[in-house]
């Protein structure tokens, strides 16, 4: 148990969390995944071509950045900012991406099969997929392509085809359950990729370690700038990004780190804050925390970060909070609001809706700790996305 | 070793003819609806009945049954409540057999001990959760079988003939051929007929064809080659529609499945 | 003359071209402009502070992507793109932004003023300014404004001052112009920062030298690759991103560079194409080339990239241009167009529509040359800002 | 060292009220008109006039003029159209000093040497490059004082003292104070009047401030600093106006700034 990755890899568990919860058409596919992942991870030619795409192609490292304006207006520690909107595609989605992608390559399969909630994975897929030579579906829910119009014009760009799935509601479990649906008829050619954590084994593993190199970076720059952080913080829906952040970061030497989980505000209950609110479960094929009813029907997530509207998050992060070792919190919509805006104004860095949920918290924690104590956040993607939709506001002053 | 003598495991080699499951969603549209189909289908013919207990995200059935899940799942069907009704049914009827279906996140959320408990007591004999593996019902798996309950094992197209072996051993009841996915089915009908003429030689269990079946005649030839269909979309569908007349509809349905059925084992 | 950076600065020019042709009101202030970038050049400080910023916020350097998928489809030389797409802001322009704030501060000016033709410059301005704690005002004309919604809502949610001018045409002269004359009565506590290298001295080569980082990371990242390159080809409006990439590899031993300028094409003779139909005239502050007519009146540019159309380039292309030293050429819009989306669909990289400029004279040179020769070619920016406005264009494929 | 004695500088000395200098942008609407402008302008009591050759681009105008601009580019003027038209007003009046101003784009298409012949040919006393600063203007100085016209240097808020004594220095015929942007003046009455006190020590040639003046009042105030006005946006702005009267309207517009301007020399 030296190596949790390795560890949970052997078992497709992470402690008592995790598993492989599909009905058998899914099975052997997954099981065949598994074995391709396991076979790539002991190949050095692998690894040495991921890391050299990472690179070349989709901009790793990203830069750490240091908040200094946002820092000093707060007071406090200093803020350091790990830039995954400066990434290929504008999130930190495309890392996975590359991973899925290559495994598939892998696999000889000529077909990228996924889910998107926001299109930012969408994106990520059709772009790697492209350079890779693979076709590339996403499954997404209707309401989402007619309300992320600018990420599904960017697919249709990148010649993905995007399938609209009628469901209600938010979030991205319907747009799933299309894609394994389309998948256990179509494995044979198709590569299964998933933006989710919350995904049956051997995903939470392969996604889990494809973004690890997102704490690695930030060690390595963090000993680079020669400081040691008091917290690392970043906001969770299904946990990928957060996971990436945290992996490395996990020792008992360093940080606390922290979980922000969208916690709606003091007008709702909603919320999409698995791992503070959920009881274990097993949904969307994984062992984890879920938000549930006492009958055990899965209850609506709620957050005005689409990225973070899941009810379960990935079996990592329910070992994690089981164990001590990340604490899990929930944050308002509107302080993250608040908070997105502030980083916009103050640092010029306009980052996605979602990474606010992470900062609102940092900015709270920030004027309690002394100027030479510091504080890493990870900002998980631009805030473009957001301005194919909400344009009409013009609340913050118009055209002169 | 698991007792392979299950109700179940006895109630079907009495038949010669091809076997009929029919499923129903309990709760669709209300409980006492559901309690009376199963009167219906089973006058009708069928050998027997399965009850989908309704989950929130039905992620791997198909739209039929997502929306009969749906109109069910504002019924608030508990656990409790289907268990009377299964048990006020088996006051009624000893010896069509029970199946029930569910995800298992509703099992865990009662307890596997609890569910298991409360199922066999009302006098179910088989379990199928749709998303729970042989590799992770260890647990479930003997709460199931410690009870005389079979605790249902699917097979798809992607099972490989090795990774059968290795289910068919440990199976018990019967076993499911999932060969649909909502409502394509997966498998060219001569490659089925010719995989399941191969599996059926490592088990002594029936496999039964869950395969889309919209008629009689899709039942007769699905049926010849394998020991049965299970039939849910085309029975919820029926019910969708509604009308006055719903169960008159159900009981003609479910008896030209039967007379299908029992034409080609003549 | 050994270092033509160092030479231009010193007189303002670019042998016969460039120069600060302004009216009077502007004269002293660009005056204070150019000695306070002399003096910053002489300050070691400067340049750590600027190298830093680069790198941990702008996401310098960025990669340098083998385009292998391209290069095997078109067959002969292999395609190489450095990939200024992926800097903050997602346009190279943040790295002229930066130098110009980084100079304000030294003046110890309170706001930037600047224009922006598409809004991208915007954008870098409003970025480095928040982040240096400088108010930005950026003039921009009303229709395009209007037809860039993405950039013209990032911007306010940067908080910048966006002051619509009315104005025909398209381009940028006409926002400059208004830019100025603002400038001309607030210059006392503004700095004006401009995107465009057609621009009174010291701007040429200020920007010039900020931008030059980019064909010297090109420079370090082939030396790595070990390889040499044929051609290097960028796309060239004002041409500060081609002068950027192309200012390092000018060198008797290096590569036959390209500059590539909107051409129109068959059904049009309007383009943008200053440095192959223009002739010298004074323009927007500088000597150099313009397109014109006998009576030296400026003849309305014309190209389908926003960022392309422009009626004069900056001197050192004039200059370059004089001396052989670069190769301009005019490529048809649809050509551009084509290579656009060739690049997207095959390689998964959904550059600028400038981008396709460049891009498409390289596709033209490749099948020419060996399957072990090189091409460099620049993507000056992503795709994106172009889908706020023609998301209608479904022939691409629409949604199943 | 250049000749100091151009027509302009002997022009101005003989009077004792302050200069009226008045634009008009030559082919606004169209030649003709013009043409009869500046008879107009100058019966009214105008001391020079300034024409304004048209250009593509006026970046450094104002809004007024750079509509008036647009007005005359649909006329396509010609230098040479521009030329027969000054000769044509020299035939008549062989005094009232006539400027022509432009941007450096319009005199570098034609050559320097060229357009300083041709306008000095047509009877025109001195030339202004609205964006030809006296760093970058060598060459058509030389051109243009070599043939006893004046290159006209402005001047503006921005300007350093020692910068002004630098520019006085070489400067013919008379100095232009820049003081409004557009149509925003730029400095505050007070210090616009301690500035050009200071400023007047150094040179001996008249300084006119370019204003905004929009009545005879704005006039009478701004040249109680200076030595006159230079009226450009008003009298385009009438211009525009059209209408029946419009001669009859701008003889009184310059009349009345004749007339306010003369109050307050005496
Ligand atoms: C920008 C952004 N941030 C955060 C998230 C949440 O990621 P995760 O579900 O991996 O926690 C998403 C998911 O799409 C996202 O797009
Ligand atoms: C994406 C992009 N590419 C190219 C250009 C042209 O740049 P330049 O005028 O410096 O040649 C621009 C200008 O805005 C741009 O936005």
């Amino acid at each position: 148990m030296n190596d949790p990755i390795e560890y949970a890899e052997q078992r497709g568990r992470f402690g008592s969390f995790g598993g492989r919860y599909v009905p058998e058409p899914l099975w052997t596919p997954f099981e065949a995944v598994a074995q391709a992942y396991r076979d790539a991870m002991d190949d050095e030619d692998y690894h040495r071509r991921e890391g050299r795409w990472r690179q070349s192609r989709l901009g790793r490292p990203t830069p750490l950045t240091h908040l200094g304006a946002l820092s000093s207006e707060i007071g406090g520690a200093q803020l350091w900012a790990k830039r995954e909107d400066l990434l290929d595609g504008g999130t930190f989605c495309i890392t996975s991406a590359l991973t899925q992608a290559l495994i598939a390559e892998r696999m000889e399969k000529s077909r990228l099969l996924g889910e998107s909630a926001t299109g930012d994975f969408g994106v990520a897929l059709g772009s790697v997929g492209a350079a890779l030579g693979l076709d590339v579906t996403v499954f997404m829910r209707r309401a989402a392509i007619e309300q992320e119009r600018l990420n599904a014009a960017r697919m249709r760009r990148l010649g993905v085809e995007l399938v609209a799935v009628d469901a209600a509601g938010r979030g991205r479990s319907q747009a799933m359950a299309e894609a394994l649906r389309s998948y256990s008829i179509s494995w044979d050619e198709t590569f299964y990729a998933t933006s989710s954590l919350a995904s049956p084994a051997p995903y939470p593993q392969m996604v889990g370690r494809a973004l690890s190199v997102i704490g690695e970076e930030c060690k390595e720059q963090l000993r680079d700038e020669n400081i040691e952080v008091e917290y690392a913080i970043a906001p969770v829906g299904s946990g990928s990004f957060a996971a990436g952040l945290f992996e490395a970061l996990l020792d008992d030497e360093g940080p606390q780190i922290i979980g922000a989980q969208a916690g709606g505000g003091p007008e709702t209950t909603r919320n999409s804050a698995s791992l503070v609110r959920g009881r274990p479960g097993v949904y969307l094929g994984t062992h984890s925390l879920v938000l549930q009813d006492d009958e055990g029907q899965i209850l609506a997530a709620h957050a005005e970060a689409p990225g973070l509207v899941m009810p379960v998050a990935g079996p990592q992060h329910a070992r994690w909070l089981q164990e001590g070792r990340v604490h899990y919190v929930m944050v308002d919509d509107a302080d993250a609001l608040q908070a997105q805006r502030r980083l916009a104004r103050t640092e010029g860095i306009f980052a996605s809706r979602e990474t606010g949920y992470g900062l609102a918290y940092a900015l709270k924690l920030a004027p309690t700790l002394r100027s030479d104590q510091h504080i890493l956040v990870g900002i998980s993607g631009t805030g473009i996305r957001g301005l194919g939709q909400d344009d009409e506001e013009t609340d913050e002053g118009g055209i002169a | 070793m698991k007792n392979r003598l299950t109700p179940l495991e006895n109630a079907f080699p009495r038949r010669t003819t091809p076997l009929l499951l029919t499923g129903l969603v309990a709760g669709d549209p209300f409980l006492e609806a559901t309690r009376e189909y199963m009167d219906v289908i089973v006058d009708a013919g069928a050998d027997a009945v399965e009850l989908i207990i309704p989950f929130s995200d039905p992620a791997y059935h198909g739209p039929v049954l997502r929306r009969a899940c749906d109109r069910a799942m504002s019924e608030k069907v508990s656990w409790e409540a289907v268990e009377e009704m299964i048990a006020d049914f088996r006051r009624d009827d000893g010896n069509t057999p029970v199946i029930v279906s569910t995800y298992y996140n509703r099992v865990l959320a009662r307890g596997t001990t609890d569910c298991a408990q409360g199922l066999a007591e009302s006098g179910v004999d088989a379990v199928r959760v749709t998303d729970l593996p042989a590799e992770e019902a260890g647990e479930f798996k003997e709460e199931v079988e410690g009870r005389e309950m079979a605790l249902i094992q699917s097979i798809a197209p992607s099972t490989t003939k090795e990774r059968f072996r290795r289910l068919a051993k440990e199976a018990s009841g019967l076993m499911i051929w999932t060969g649909h996915c909502g409502a394509e089915v997966t498998m060219p009908p001569a490659e089925f007929r010719d995989r399941l003429r191969d599996l059926r030689q490592y088990t002594p269990l029936p496999i039964v064809a869950s395969m889309n079946v919209e008629s009689g005649e899709d039942a007769a030839s699905v049926a010849g080659a394998c020991h049965g269909v299970l039939v849910q979309s085309a029975i919820a569908w029926l019910i969708e529609g509604l009308g006055a007349n719903v169960e008159e509809r159900l009981g003609a349905f479910v008896a030209d499945l039967r007379v299908n059925l029992d034409n080609i084992a003549e």
